[in-house]
Order: C-alpha cells, then structure tokens, then sequence
C-alpha cells in the first residue's frame, strides 16, 4: 500500500499530501538563478515598470515629509514592498477589480489612481477615494483583512455575469490571522472563484514579528486549509512575482479558480508616520533586509542587460520629482470641501430625518 | 390576491424581485434547498436556480462582506441571516463597510444589499435564537433599519428596501412569522420606507411600537377600547431614519405616550422616540413618556420568556398609569 | 537539489510539505484491520464506554421523543455520533475542560453531567447549565464556532498557571467554515497551547453537505493553516478515536501543542428536531451510512471477542430505560423557576439600576 | 503623588494591579514590547514578563474569546482593542458570550473580563479610527461600561473594572488622553463604579457628558459662568448600570438638561438620558432636553473631523435656547 506507514500505534492512510514552493528568478545582484521566463524577453515592460517602482518610491519619501510638517495626516510607507505593487498593478487588466489594503500605493498608482487622488485620502478628504481612475477599484482598506470578502464578492459578480474579468485583493502577513481571510479562502475554492490573494509578507505587522503571528512554515500553506493552490514568490523579485502573479491571474481567468501567492519581502520603513520602528526592532535587521531592496535588484538586472544606465536613472529622479512636486501642489491647492457635505454621500438620497443635521453643518461652516 | 402570512409575503417579494430583476441574487446558510428554516425562501433555487439562490458556507462575516463586494458590482445581494442571534460577526463588515461605502468614495462605489433576520422571541426556541438588538443598527449612519409586522406590509417593505440604493438591515418577528394571514396583492408594489403607519386612530394616548410587540400592543388597544380608552396606535416600520414627525403629531393630539419593544430597555430604540419627544414634543407631553419592553436581562432560556416579553397586561397598566398621571 | 522540481515557469523549490493521514481499526465487521493499540487490551474499558453509548442512545431517543409531545424544547440528536463523544468522554481526565459545542451529551454524560440537567437545558432553563459534575466545563454553544476561542483562553490558564490539565473542545464541520476555528488554531499553534480540536465531520451542516461547505481534500488539513498536526480518524470505531484522541490529549499534557483530529462520522437523525433532513438529503444515503453505526461496530467487535452477549444486551437495554426514566420523572418534577431569577445571576450583586425591573417581575410572577 | 496624563494613569492602573494579583493578565496587539500605539501599556511587559503582558495574533475575535476562557477559569483578562474601529468583530463574543456567561451557568462560572479601548475623533487619525459607539455596548445586559474622563478617575475606575467580578468595556477618550496632567495617588484605591460624578455644581441647566466630550462642556460650563449662567455638569462616567438618580436629582434642581456626547445622535446613549428624563423627571423640566452631538453621518476623515464634533459653541447655544425656553 502505497502511502501507508507503520507508527506506534499501527497503520494509518496517507489520504492527503501537499508542497508548497517557492520561486526566485533574480539573485541580489540581478542575475538570472534558473532561466528566466518569457516575460523577461519584453525589456520595455520592465523598464517602465522600474520607472514606476522610483516614482512610487519617490513619492512616498515625499509622502512621510509631507506628514511630518504636518500637510498630511498618518501615512504608511511603502519601503521595500515595491515590486509586489508594480507586479500587481502591470499584471492586473484595466477591467480587472484591485481591493487592496492600504499599502498599495504603487499599484494603485499603475492603475490610473492619481498622486494628488492618493494625498486627499492620506490627508484625511474622502473625495481621494473617488478616483476617477479604476472606477471598480476599492479605496484603501483599514479594518485589516475586512477588505479580502468585498474581494470574493467582486470575483462572484464577475462569475454570475460570465466576464472574464479578474479580482485581486492584497493584505499583509498579520492579515493572516483573521478570521475573514480563511472563511473568504474557503468560500473562494467552494465557488472557485476568480480571485487571487496576494499576501504581502513584511516580516511584520507593526510590532508583531511574522513568527508571533503565525507558527506555520510559509503563509502560503494556509491555502490548504482552503483546498487550493498557495505559492511563496521573493517579493523582492519583480520577475518572480510577475511571472507567478500572470500565472495565478491567467488561471483565475480561464475559470481556475483562486491561487494564493505569498511575496516575501520586508517592510523597510517603520509602520506609519505614526509609528517608531526602532521600538522593537533592531538596526541590523533593517540594515541586513536592505540587500534585497527590489528596486536595486531589477535596476541591477536593467543594467546589467544594458537596458537601463546612470545617465537615464538621472533623468528618471528628476522626472520623478517634478512629477510628484505637481500632483504635491496640485493636493494643496485643492479647495476643502464644504462641512455638510459629509452628509451629500451619505444615502443616494439625504432622508429627511437628518435634513436638519446638514442644515446646522451650513451654520457651524460659515461661523468658523 | 392572495391570503398570505408574513413569511408567505417575504417569499413572495423576494420570488417577484428575482423575477424582475437579474441583479437580486439572495446567500445565505440553508436558503437553498431546504428553502431556509423558517422556509422564507421555500422553492425560489429551483425557481431561479443556483446562481441565484445560493447556499453559503457558515461563515456570517464572509455572508456579509462577500455582500458587500457583489453590491458595490451592481447586484442586489439579499442576505439572510439565520437568526439575529448570529448578525453579530456581520456588525464589522455593516458598519465600518456596507453603511460607508458610499460616502467614503464619494457615490463612487454603492451598497445596495439587504440584510435579512429573524428576530424576537415567543417561539420557544433554543439559546441565542430569541433576542431582539434592532437599536444597534438604529444607530449606524448610511443604513435603513426596517421592521415589518404584517404580510402586506412585509411584501411591500422588502420590495422597497431590495430596490433602495443603498444598505437596509430588514429584521422579521418571526414570532408573527404565522401568526396572521392577510391579503396581500402580489404585484410588485413598494411601499415608502421613510414613514411610520397610523395602524388605529385614536385621541387618548399614543402607542408606539414595531414588529412582534405590535401585536401586544394592537391587543391591548383593543381592550382598553372596550373601556372607552382611544389609542392611536403607530407602527414604527422604519426605525432609521425615523419619521419623528408623525409621532410627534400623533402626541400633539393625545398628550400621552406609551413606547413598546421587547428589546432590553436601556439604549432601546424606545429611548430615542422618548427622546425625541423630550426635545421636540415636551409641551404636548401631559404624562411622562412610559417605555414597555424587554429588560435589562438577558433574554432567558424559553421556560421564562413569557415572563420577559412585554405584555397585553403591562401596556394597559403603562396606558391606565400615563392616563391617570397629573 | 532534492525536492526541486521543473515547470514551465523554470525551477522552483519545495519549502514545505504536509501529509494528512486516517486511522481505523475496526471495519464494519468489528473485526481488526490491523493489529490493536494496547487499549484494546482492556475489555473493561471498552464494554463500559459501549455501555456508555447505548445510554447516550437511549437518552437520545427519549429527548426526541419528549420534544415530540412537547416537554422538550428543540434538541440536537446525536444519532450515529456516539462512539466520537463516548471518546472524549472516556480520554478526558477529571480535572480537563470540555468546550463542547451541543451535540456532545454523551461525552457530558461521561463526564458527569446528569441527564436531568441535559434535559433541563434542553427544556428551556438555565439551571440545566449550573451542573454539578465537571464544573469548569463549558455549557453548550449555540453560536457555531464560537465557543473554540473560549477554549484556547482556558488552555491559556492552564498553561499560565503550569497545570498539567488540557482543554478538548469539538464542533461541527460545518464550524470549519468560521472564523474564530482559523483564528484560534493559528493562536494555539503561536501559544503552544494544551488544547485538542476534535472535529466531528458529520457529513452535514443542517442542510449544506460538507462538499458544498469547504473543498479541501480533508478537514483535518486545517490545521496545516496553523502550522500544526492534523490528522483523519474513523469516527465510527471508538477504538480508532479513542487511540488518536489519547494520543493527541498526551502530547498537549506533555507541552507538546495542540492537534486537530478529524472524526469522519454521519449524522442518521435529522439536524435537530425541528429540522427535516427528507427535504434535503436522501434516505438512501442515510441507509447506505447506517451500516458503518458506531454502536453496532464496537458491539459487534465485543461479541467476536466474547465479551459480550445477548442477554447482557438485554440487561443493559432495560438499565438504559429505567436511567432514563428516572431522569426524565427527575426533570418534570423540577419545580420552575421564579420569574424574577432571570436577574439573579446578570451581576454578582444586582446594580439598583435593575432591582426596578426585578421586583415589577415578582409581581409579574404573582400574577399569572 | 505623581502628575500624570490620562493614559500614564490607565498605565499605572494595569502596572499596580499586575503587581497585586497574579490572576491578571494584559493582552492585546502590540501592547508589548512596543508598550500598546499609545503607550497604555509601556513597560509593563518588561516589567511583568512575557506571560502577563502579551502580544496577541491580530485577530480580535480571538482576542475577546479567548479572555472568555481565561476568566472562566478565574484570570483576570484585561484586553486591549486598538482601537474602537476594530471592536466590532469582538461584539459577537461579548454580547453572547462574555455578558451572560454567569447568567447562563447560574453563577457557575463567571467573567471579570476588561476590554479596554481608545475611542472618539479629534486626533486627525486615519480612517475607522474616531469612532465613538458606546451606546451599542450599553445596551447589552450583563455588561458594565465604564468612560473616564480625568487621569485620576482613569486610574481608580480601571481598578474597580479590573476587580469588578463581571465583564467591564473600558473606553478611553484617546482625544484626551494627554490633553492634561493631574495628581494621582497610586496607592491602588478604586473608585466606585455604579455611581455618575458631579464635576461642577450650578443652579440653572444640567449638562450631561462623558469622556472626550465632558472637555468642551466644561469650556462650557466656564463660559457660560462668566455670563452668569451656573451649569451643573455631570460626569456619567458609568453609562451601564447608569446612576439615572443623580442626573434626575440634578434636574430636579435646574429644570434643564444638555447631554453632550461625540456619538452619532440617533439611538446615541444622549438617547437613554432623555428618555430616562421624560419617564421620570418630566414634571420637573422647564424646557426641552436637547442633545447636542455628532451628526447622523459617517464620522469624516479628519479634514472635517472638527465639524462633526461638538463644539463649545453649540453647547452654548443649545443652554441659551433651553434657558430661553417657555
Ligand atoms: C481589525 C484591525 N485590527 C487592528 C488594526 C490596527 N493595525 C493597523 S495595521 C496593523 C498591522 C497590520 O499588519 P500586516 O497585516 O502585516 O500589514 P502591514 O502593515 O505589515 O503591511 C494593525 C494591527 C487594524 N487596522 N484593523
Ligand atoms: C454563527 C451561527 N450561524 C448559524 C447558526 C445556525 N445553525 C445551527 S447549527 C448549524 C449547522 C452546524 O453544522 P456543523 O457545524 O456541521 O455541526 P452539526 O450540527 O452538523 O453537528 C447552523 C447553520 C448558528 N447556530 N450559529
Ligand atoms: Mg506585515
Ligand atoms: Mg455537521
């Protein structure tokens, strides 16, 4: 019997098994460690890819600067996750619905969400979260992991209405541990849905090292608690999580139902602006997790293939620096919105019960 | 027309808006087959089919967030949730996501679901299967509260609140769930969700009540009418918003209020109306607002429910008191 | 590289593999499948917990029946479920905690709680709840799913305090589907917890089959989410449950940490009794799964081995009656409760701002 | 006697009972050797060790059941949620489990559970992190809830929830958490938790508030003396079991009431008070009990979170309209 094996307290049936692996293309120095994939063969795509990954990271050192003098509320930084949101945002189709957490930044950015659009939101204006463009897309999730069943609901409404369309919902290692993303994970493989989670391993979730949060060997087993496939990718890769991201997302489409993917990278920067880092972490583990900063690995493979040098990395920063300066100023500029307006969303239509509320908001508005 | 009785009307709205519209699809735990335990939903999957009709995993936080995701797609979602006593997983997605989505993106994003429950006890049922917790939702901004208490109400109410534009928790006395039949006109008419009804007219005191106490209270209007009391007897139907107006009308006219839930009594929803009437209707009130309802206990295995429920006896002793006051 | 594997993507590595394994002892014969663990070497044991079982049925059928003619309230039969509970009842020691859900009376038969309090319970009041057996165990629960975090805070006091006690806590598959099972798995796991999941996959979650509930291969891969053991066992030979459930109880007492064991039964009776199974199910399933009964398995393997007869059968089958209905007269003897109680245990010390409300119920009371 | 802010007091409170009682433990997310987002707990880990300070998987639900289970074998759990946002997960396990565990077993086994959370706006924090939803956690029986307001009632208040033999929900005003210094004495004596505290005695209008809140009203209050209007204002403190006596006492004297709280309006605890005012109190009101609170809409990200809060100005107001009253 093929399966069996003999233990003290006799036979018992293997009636299950699984693996669970993990793909790296790019080594730190942005050499290939296998052959690398056909995606690899379009150095355009990659180039301008590595062009958002420096936006991205330009605009969120610009973000922190903005909250500490004080022109932005509570931001979280993006450092070191890079490629996981440029691999989300170029592997997504523009019909495809992204229902992510709140670190997204970069992918949302990819997907038409503009800079200033991202400032309102961090600068506590709900209109930043009427994008203009992914009309689909959720806004930021903050509730952790309240966000992954919106996910599998977008995937069922794709599904009841027979398009090939497909939900991407993000979250991070200490998402994991809630409730929501087991019984979404289940509910996806019992209605084999299109959607794909993706988990953002950072090592951390503010204070709470990936180990306190969770024993198990890799995120990427707790798909099996689902029924369905989960992966681990380096996250620091941006071929690697493309390469396996196209993969879970073409499945998903072609009726495949739902794949998790682990990107495993590290949250270089503290938590949020409103948070100190050096608390409970050391140094050196920082310092160590910088090696595998994924913008210099694929900046690294660029240039090594001769697809990218110091002259366009020049024109690239300060580019990027206008670019940010404009949308900073153009968040600046933008007019507050009227106090009762917090009402004007509330319902399609503002019942007459609370007509009287708006009405003391116009009042308390034009006295201060 | 038909005789129908109150889950015969839920029925009957949800099969007529399935009908009319390929958007509603109605989840939740054992709708499918088995039609739903109170059979709400009786014979609507092999009607529309599973995609229509489905069955979830037992998974009240996934049921309403998955709801969440579908509505801000476009389609109506109906969820049932098995008994109010299981709603409470779902407070996290209702509050912080269904009755925000909308304002949050600005109308970007909508949240046109329904949620509904059973509630309310008098069924003997077991543990956590009796309770009545409506003031939780009352206070959520961005929903609708509603609360049906006869068949053709309840087939109007749902119809309106499955086409309204935005989230609505719909909460059925299964305690009348069979209690009455009624004629109920099966022709996809709404009604209005922003308006208490006047269910009896009457110039002495005013009754205010919603769902199962409705019962109690039209009882004990009809008693007291023997002895020559007149009660205007108002069905709150919708608890958030809440037309005050026809309330406060209504004790403008009688000078007395007796407020009846079954809902424990502190932070009630019986507390707003009698705060309402402390605001705005003070100087009509000639006795103080008087709340019948459940108490500040929790609701007892089913051997003492009886005693917990407000009764016909109490709402007249609370109408005779207001009566007698000053 | 061992483990490494070829795809169309290149090379990626395995970085974890699981297996999930069922044990069985008894086939439906009540014969041996493979050699018996030393339990088996106490007949003793074994005909007291059968014993055990045929009471449990007994009380089972009298509930139904009290129900029926309405001096019960709804009750959860536990039809074809008895040798998993006869199991937990038998392993536990005295000083462990049980966190059941409400299908377990035969495991809180054997541990001490009295039918008459079952019925109680069932009949609608509290007392039933106040038992006098195994006083730190808790009562039944209702809200699926929600009693197994209660579980890991009690395995947390034992632990804390260095007891060398464990808590068991059982639930549904259809429970699997919750979040609070993932959520407390994943802690157990990160607390080494001394805490034993039994699930007792009874093919149903009232009218959901438990394909339609989950898609994984197995229930007990579950566990792999949270990065402990999981393992099958035939949940209708008590030798099998018994054997792993021990083994599972041992190594929580040990410090080992916490398992998931996975009882494969069938649930014969309706999902309670106000529930009709014929609208959902077959009866050809129901007859196709009565041949594996639990009772009938280990009764048969006692009579093969002697230590077991009719006339014992017959002597035992008129025991149950006569417990039974002792019980049962105990129960309807009980006089009821005051009204106002329902206030004597909301508070230690009722707060002045209920007394109010306690005393219009001793009035109340009077009344009627 | 040490100064102290409102959260070094929360922190005192946990540091002396940690010391005192073997059976209490705290735990929570990143309340250990990060010392909780906002310090509340800072130290206490180093101090007490890893097994009565600790460092939660992040999953509320879990959190809250699981100190159900450690209290029903006689720990004294103190829980914190981060923050109010992500308490709602929780609510399914206090509402059916933790508030009625002694209720159900008859005494049998208990739950002295504390769960600690910061709550209400006013500190320019993200989204789902301003919210004040008191008054759902009111309306459970079996609960106690209890909102400081000064640094020396935290600490106190804290020990009584601790020592209080039945689950207590512990809000703190993070507005006001370091909004003032005052002198406390950590000597380990707790403060009564059934009784609402008197902070200004005055002739002409009850203003009725707690936590956050009670800052503006008692600019207020000042205000308002300077124009020779003497406030009473009262410190609810316990909003469950509510001390209803000295706020219906206070009435008695001024004829006026203004409940002030951050809280949404509709089916807000401002609600209960009104309502416990037009049941008994109504013959000794001169004018309206008007509710000056937050709006029946979301509570805005924090560019107009300022707005939404209740403002010194509007408590003003409304005691010059209930003054002028009649
Ligand atoms: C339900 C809930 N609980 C607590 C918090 C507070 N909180 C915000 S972020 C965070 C950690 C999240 O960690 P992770 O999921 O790993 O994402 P990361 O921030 O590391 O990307 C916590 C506990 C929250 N936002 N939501
Ligand atoms: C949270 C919650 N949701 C729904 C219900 C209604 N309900 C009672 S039992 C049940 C099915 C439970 O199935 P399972 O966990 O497999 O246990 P079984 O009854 O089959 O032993 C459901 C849905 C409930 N009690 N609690
Ligand atoms: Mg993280
Ligand atoms: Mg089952």
């Amino acid at each position: 019997m093929a399966g069996d094996q003999l233990n003290a307290e006799g036979v018992s049936r293997r009636v299950a098994s699984f693996d669970i692996r993990y793909t790296q293309y790019l080594d730190m120095e942005g050499r290939p460690v296998q052959p690398l994939p056909a995606l690899a063969d379009d150095p355009e795509q990659i180039v301008s890819l590595y062009r958002a990954m420096v936006l991205h990271r330009t605009f969120d050192a610009k973000a922190i600067a903005l909250q500490r003098t004080g022109s932005l509320g509570t931001y979280a930084p993006c450092l070191g996750q890079e490629a996981v949101f440029a691999a989300v945002g170029a592997v997504m189709r523009e019909e495809d619905v992204l229902v992510p957490y709140y670190r997204e930044c970069g992918a949302q950015l990819l997907r038409g969400v503009t800079m200033t659009e991202l400032l309102l939101y961090w600068g506590g204006d709900e209109r930043g979260m009427n994008f203009e463009g992914p009309r689909g897309d959720f806004p930021c999730c903050v509730p952790i992991a309240s966000q992954i069943p919106h996910a599998a609901g977008v995937a069922m409404a794709m599904k009841y209405r027979g398009e090939p369309r497909v939900t991407v919902t993000v979250f991070g290692d200490g998402a994991m541990s809630k409730g929501e993303f087991y019984e979404t994970a289940n509910a996806a493989a019992v209605w084999n849905l299109p959607l794909v989670f993706v988990a953002n391993n950072n090592q951390w979730a503010i204070s709470v090292p990936r180990n306190e949060q969770t024993r198990c060997e890799t995120l990427a087993q707790k798909a099996v608690a689902a029924g369905f496939a989960g992966e681990q990718v380096d996250g620091n890769d941006l071929i690697a999580v493309m390469t396996r991201l196209s993969a879970a997302i073409d499945k998903a489409r072609d009726g495949g139902g739902p794949t998790l993917i682990e990107a495993v990278t590290y949250r270089l920067s503290d938590h949020t602006t409103a948070d100190d880092a050096s608390r409970y972490r050391s140094e050196a583990e920082v310092e160590e997790n910088r090696q595998y900063d994924p913008v210099i690995r694929i900046r690294r493979y660029l240039v090594n293939n001769a697809y990218w040098n110091d002259d366009k990395e020049q024109r690239l920063e300060q580019e990027c620096r206008e670019a940010v300066e404009q949308a900073v100023q153009a968040y600046l500029d933008t007019p507050p919105r009227a106090p009762e307006s917090m009402f004007d969303h509330l319902y399609e239509k503002l019942p007459v019960a609370y007509a009287g509320q708006r009405d003391e908001l116009v009042h308390k508005g034009e006295k201060s | 027309m038909t005789e129908m009785t109150l889950v015969e009307a839920v029925n009957s709205a949800l099969a007529y808006e399935l009908d009319a519209d390929d958007n509603v699809i109605v989840l939740g735990e054992d709708i499918g087959v088995n039609g739903g335990v109170f059979r709400a939903t009786v014979g609507l999957q092999e009607r529309f089919g599973e995609q229509r009709v489905l069955d979830t995993p037992l998974a009240e936080t996934l049921i309403a967030g998955v709801a969440v995701g579908m509505a801000a797609q476009g389609l109506r979602p109906i969820v049932e949730i098995q008994f109010m006593g299981f709603i409470y997983s779902t407070i996290d997605q209702i509050l912080n996501h269904a009755s925000r989505l909308r304002n949050r993106s600005h109308g970007r994003l909508t949240c046109p679901l329904v949620l509904r429950a059973p509630f309310g006890g008098g069924i003997h049922a077991p543990e956590h299967h009796s309770e009545s917790t409506e003031a939780i939702f009352a206070h959520i901004p961005g929903l609708r509260v509603v609360i049906p208490s006869s068949p053709a109400r309840a087939y109007g109410l749902l119809l309106a609140a499955i086409r309204d534009p935005d989230p609505v928790v719909f909460l059925e006395p299964k305690r009348i769930y069979r209690l009455v039949k009624q004629d109920v006109v099966d022709n996809g008419e709404a009604l209005p969700l922003d308006t208490c009804y006047i269910l009896r007219e009457g110039a002495d005191v005013t009754l205010v009540s919603w769902g199962g106490s409705l019962h109690e209270t039209q009882l004990a209007a009809n008693a007291l009418a023997v002895d020559g009391v007149d009660a205007e007897v108002i069905d709150v139907v919708t608890l958030k918003p809440l037309d005050v107006q026809t309330i406060l009308d209504s004790v403008a006219k009688t000078g007395r209020c007796v407020v009846v839930h079954e809902a424990a009594r502190t932070a009630g929803f019986g507390a707003e109306i009698a705060a309402q009437l402390a605001e705005h209707g003070l100087l009509n009130l000639y006795a103080p607002v008087r709340r019948v309802t459940g108490y500040d206990t929790v609701m007892p295995l089913y051997k003492l429910e009886g005693y917990y429920l407000p009764s016909v006896e109490q709402i007249i002793a609370a109408v005779r008191e207001v009566l007698e006051f000053g």
